[in-house]
């Protein structure tokens, strides 16, 4: 918490990214401790690691059209006017407060029912089943909020002013060495995730985390795969999930219903794709603008 | 060694907390960027250390997957550094 | 006082954080940043409820349900900071799109 | 406990004292370059002992493995990360904990000369 705080007050708004990210890391470890391992690597690879390259990202963006980003922050509501402010925030946290503190300290949940129903979900990470069987409607819709996010992004129109330094041969080096080792993890956490915390969320961060290493060393889209290509790929985890979950609606009657004797291939399926696309769009969003050729030549 | 586990990972812990101070005060980036690597080396251990202790395999993919992207965050930390005040180097490495 | 509970309050305790450098920042980058952390709290409060049941069986669901809250916030954010950059941008050149951007954008 | 249990302890608690020197050097050393040096001692050498010291006691090869393999990953990517902060406060004139009022004092050029070598002697003549 105070952790938080220094990362909210702190002047210095690079020295509130950097407190964000180790944020980010107090809370994966927080995680740990409440026993959900599953959260801790979504934490950590994507609350974390991206939320804090995007932030750097639109930090030096802003810096570079105005240098003294700095020096503007720092002025913020003070003195008289705040006091209302932190009242009623207390005053709020308190009801917060007021309002768990009867909450009574056993209560069943479904872990019950999740755990009596794991055999006919085809996975046998209870995490995964919910994600992917037993509420997948979320998970389809959350991939479709990524894609809407980069949609936006696209829409807005910001084209980096991409002035890339030379990355020199130990970054070079460097990232050349962590892409192979980080789409391999990619890849082994996607195939755990269907017994051990893991699955497609993670492993799309993962992708993600290459496509920022690879692009901040210098690599561009190549203009082939700029337009269409890239646009494919991107719906390609959206599509396969949807008709994944129209199909059964034509078949039986119910959206996403899948068929328990193939419902741990199909899970597959939709995560492997889901993967691909998820972290193209991270790493598209990380870019920030729709890459059209003109910028490629 | 449950119990030694276990007062080390909490040792370990409190390591960052104190470096925590050295990222508030940190007079350059440089040390802030020092200080957080610490958090995600530090971070690493507990988990490997948890990892033993609760008997669950899967904190040790957390741990991997902490390693890699302390790594990657790191990097990418540097480079927006190098990008944000361009005028203080010129692109050229010595390496 | 359980270890639930605790969680649960340290999660209020970084809503309120959260909301109240919501409101008093004025940089948007740092709201963005608050609006994380609001996140954040809500996502502990949640964790802390998952566990109370017994010892025995975690209730997996607002596990995963958090996992989604993860990747919706930073889909978000995202949007957030490309919308401020936009505004930047627009503050300080008077129109909105960039000087260099072709006619045919979306 | 088994001599291999003995051996993972004493291992563990040499690294937990790695640790504790290396936040002993971040707190108290003077300046970035110092502070680099306590630490990644800390770090390669501290994880290096605990994953020693866990694998010892690794119930299987591949557990051991995995361990070897977050140690040598944290070891490239320290010393990388190592190297670029060095290079980057180098760079930015940041000797002696104090890059603001060198940056104010000679706001363009101190270090600026791109090679690593001029930058070093930038630093000695500081």
């Amino acid at each position: 918490m105070g952790l938080a705080w220094g990362a909210l007050a702190s002047g210095d708004l690079f020295k509130a990214i950097v407190l964000f990210i180790a944020f980010g890391l107090v809370m994966a470890l927080v995680w740990v401790r409440l026993e959900a391992p599953d959260i801790a690597l979504a934490e950590a690879a994507i609350g974390a690691g991206l939320t804090g390259a995007l932030l750097l990202a639109a930090f030096v963006k802003l810096r570079i059209t105005s240098p003294n980003v700095n020096v503007d922050i720092t002025r913020s509501l003070c003195g008289i006017r705040s006091i209302p402010v932190l009242v009623s925030i207390l005053f709020l946290a308190m009801a917060l407060a007021y309002a768990i503190w009867p909450l009574p300290p056993d209560a069943a949940g479904l872990g019950e029912d999740v755990a009596a129903n794991l055999d006919r979900s085809g996975v046998s990470n209870p995490v995964t089943a919910v994600l992917l069987n037993f509420r997948s409607y979320d998970t389809l819709l959350e991939v479709m909020v990524l894609l809407l996010a980069l949609l936006g992004a696209w829409s807005l129109g910001m084209t980096t002013p991409r002035r890339e330094a030379a990355p020199g041969l130990v970054l070079d080096t460097l990232s050349r060495l962590l892409a192979p080792l980080l789409i391999l993890v990619a890849a082994y956490l996607l195939w755990a995730g269907a017994h051990a915390p893991g699955g497609a969320f993670q492993a799309g961060a993962m992708l993600a985390a290459v496509g920022v290493l690879m692009l901040l060393t210098g690599w561009q889209l190549p203009a082939a795969l700029a337009a269409l290509p890239l646009r494919l790929v991107l719906v390609a985890g959206p599509v396969t999930f949807m008709l994944l979950a129209v199909i059964p609606l034509l078949l039986e009657g119910r959206l996403l219903q899948l068929p328990p004797a193939w419902a741990g291939c199909l899970i597959l399926i939709i995560e492997t794709t889901a993967t691909i696309s998820i972290g193209t769009t991270l790493i598209a969003l990380f870019l920030g603008a729709a890459p059209n050729k003109e910028d490629q030549q | 060694m449950q119990t030694l586990f276990f007062t080390l990972a909490l040792f370990l812990v409190l390591n960052p907390g104190a470096g925590m101070w050295r990222v508030l005060r940190g007079p350059t980036a440089a040390d802030r960027m020092l200080a957080a690597q610490v958090f995600g080396t530090t971070a690493v251990a507990i988990l490997l250390l948890l990892a033993e202790a609760a008997g669950s395999a899967a904190l040790r993919d957390v741990a991997l997957v902490f390693a890699l992207l302390a790594a990657v965050t790191a990097v990418t930390v540097v480079a927006f550094v190098r990008r944000a005040w361009p005028n203080s180097g010129s692109g050229n490495d010595a390496g | 006082m359980s270890a639930a509970f605790f969680y649960a309050l340290a999660g209020t305790g970084l809503f309120s954080i959260g909301l109240h450098a919501l409101l008093v920042h004025r940089h948007l980058l740092r709201k963005i940043l608050a609006i994380n952390v609001m996140g954040s709290g809500v996502f502990l409060v949640l964790a802390a409820m998952a566990t109370r049941n017994g010892i025995a069986i975690l209730d997996p669901v607002p596990h995963a349900m958090i996992i989604t809250g993860i990747v919706v916030a930073v889909a978000v954010a995202a949007t957030a900071l490309a919308l401020v950059l936009m505004l930047k941008l627009t503050a300080e050149t008077g129109h909105a799109v960039l000087p260099d951007s072709k006619e045919d954008k979306p | 406990m088994t001599p291999a249990d003995y051996l993972a302890a004493a291992l563990l608690l040499i690294g937990g004292l790695f640790f504790l020197a290396g936040t002993f050097g971040l707190l108290r050393f003077p300046d970035v370059f110092t502070r680099l040096h306590a630490l990644t001692k800390a770090d390669n050498v501290g994880l290096g002992l605990t994953v020693t010291g866990l694998a010892v006691q690794a119930e299987s090869w591949a557990v051991a493995g995995k361990l070897l393999l977050i140690w040598l990953l944290v070891l490239l990517a320290g010393a990388s990360v190592s190297y670029l902060i060095a290079e980057g406060a180098l760079r930015r004139g940041g000797v002696h904990g104090s890059a603001d009022r060198l940056d104010h004092r000679c706001p363009a050029g101190l270090g600026t000369d791109g090679t690593g070598l001029g930058g070093a002697g930038q630093w000695r003549s500081v």
